[in-house]
């Protein structure tokens, strides 16, 4: 299945795109998409580590279940305040 | 029910609003935190700060932080101000208002929010020094990278 | 030099003089504590509070206790407004601004300064209650009267 | 010796003055201010041992040396802020 993930800040600015489709397999969990994420967009791979993602606007771990209609973010870290 | 104001605004923040926004006839403890664009950071000259954020998500989580905070510390009132874009020295990116009845409650929920703001809402920070470089602010601890 | 302000008045607090008294452009941190009068504290209702100073001495305190705070943390600014004669529900009494580079410093000594002018400025305050009657404001533990 | 002592908050109403004059002998200590005080107004006995005292808006303890000159405060359990 297809699924988008949103990109934010210096994970926006290396990939050059606010959004990126990727291929996963169904049932695939976040842990998945990071690895579709770095054989897409390869610059990513040293900033992927550090990242946290969120799946419909909130914060999940690795093993959570994406689907078509998610919204997947991947949420570099944080310098609010 | 104690309703937190939560805003994200691309203009200057509006300090009294947060005030006003958590005052309460039972509430003897008013604080109001400021977080503004330092010009110097040791030697190094700061013009501006641009800040981004995730539409939406970062709302949700400011929601959630300020909820958290009004049942762990019985608050009277929160309000959390964010503004993005451009903020130039001396100016607030961030106003964190609480009250309560007692001050401890007020000084102990300010700081654990401003914390939490700072470690999990999704907004971002680029600065632009005085030669014009621009680069993303990170915390080295989170990302090991200077 | 870092010069506080301190401020003994009859009249409102203007709390936005008090934080642009600590404005400074390396500053990060704007930390304003607004001390109000309560209308309710438990189930005893307050009309309103009444506060006297010792004219003179009073000032001294405040600024000895800021130049104490500056010292110690570095502080970029100072501000201290204490409001004397008549305070009803909802406005300050007080208010206590302090910044510096990091939000650390300002809730320290934010939190500090309020203690200390609790402990030490002569400032009374009686309270006049629901019924009318009046009494003067001590705390338990200095007096052991009730 | 005559010195001034300003009266403040519940001294103050309990006394009915503001200022209270004494006469106290030359050398005299702040603790010697407090035993006339509490001669000259006895209903002050029960506020005595809870006041601090200043000298020139200065805090003083119970040895320190007052003077004709001396303004001395009789300074109530403060409750500002």
């Amino acid at each position: 299945m297809m699924v988008q993930v949103l990109l934010f800040a210096q994970a926006r600015e290396i990939a050059g795109h606010p959004m990126l489709h990727l291929e996963v397999r169904n049932g695939a969990v976040i842990r998945d998409v990071k690895a579709a994420l770095a054989v897409t967009c390869p610059e990513l791979g040293g900033l992927l580590p550090y990242c946290m993602f969120s799946i419909d606007q909130c914060y999940v771990g690795d093993g959570e279940v994406v689907t078509a209609n998610s919204e997947i973010g991947c949420i570099p870290p944080v310098s609010g305040g | 029910m104690v309703k937190p104001l939560i805003q994200i605004t691309k203009f200057e923040i509006d300090k009294n609003a947060a005030l006003a926004a958590v005052a309460d006839h039972n509430a003897g403890s008013n604080l109001l935190f400021l977080g503004t664009t330092r010009q110097f950071t040791d030697e190094s000259e700061t013009l501006e700060l641009r800040y981004e954020c995730y539409p939406g998500m970062a709302e949700r989580e400011m929601t959630r932080l300020s909820s958290a905070a009004i049942a762990q510390w019985n608050l009277s009132g929160v309000a959390i101000i964010h503004r993005i874009g451009i903020v130039p020295p001396g100016q607030a990116s961030l106003a964190v208002a609480v009250s309560s009845p007692h001050r401890q409650a007020s000084f102990q929920a300010g700081s654990w929010l401003i914390d939490e703001i700072k470690r999990v809402v999704p907004v971002w920070k680029q600065e632009i020094d005085r030669q014009g470089n621009t680069h993303w602010i990170h915390p080295v601890e989170k990302t090991g990278l200077s």
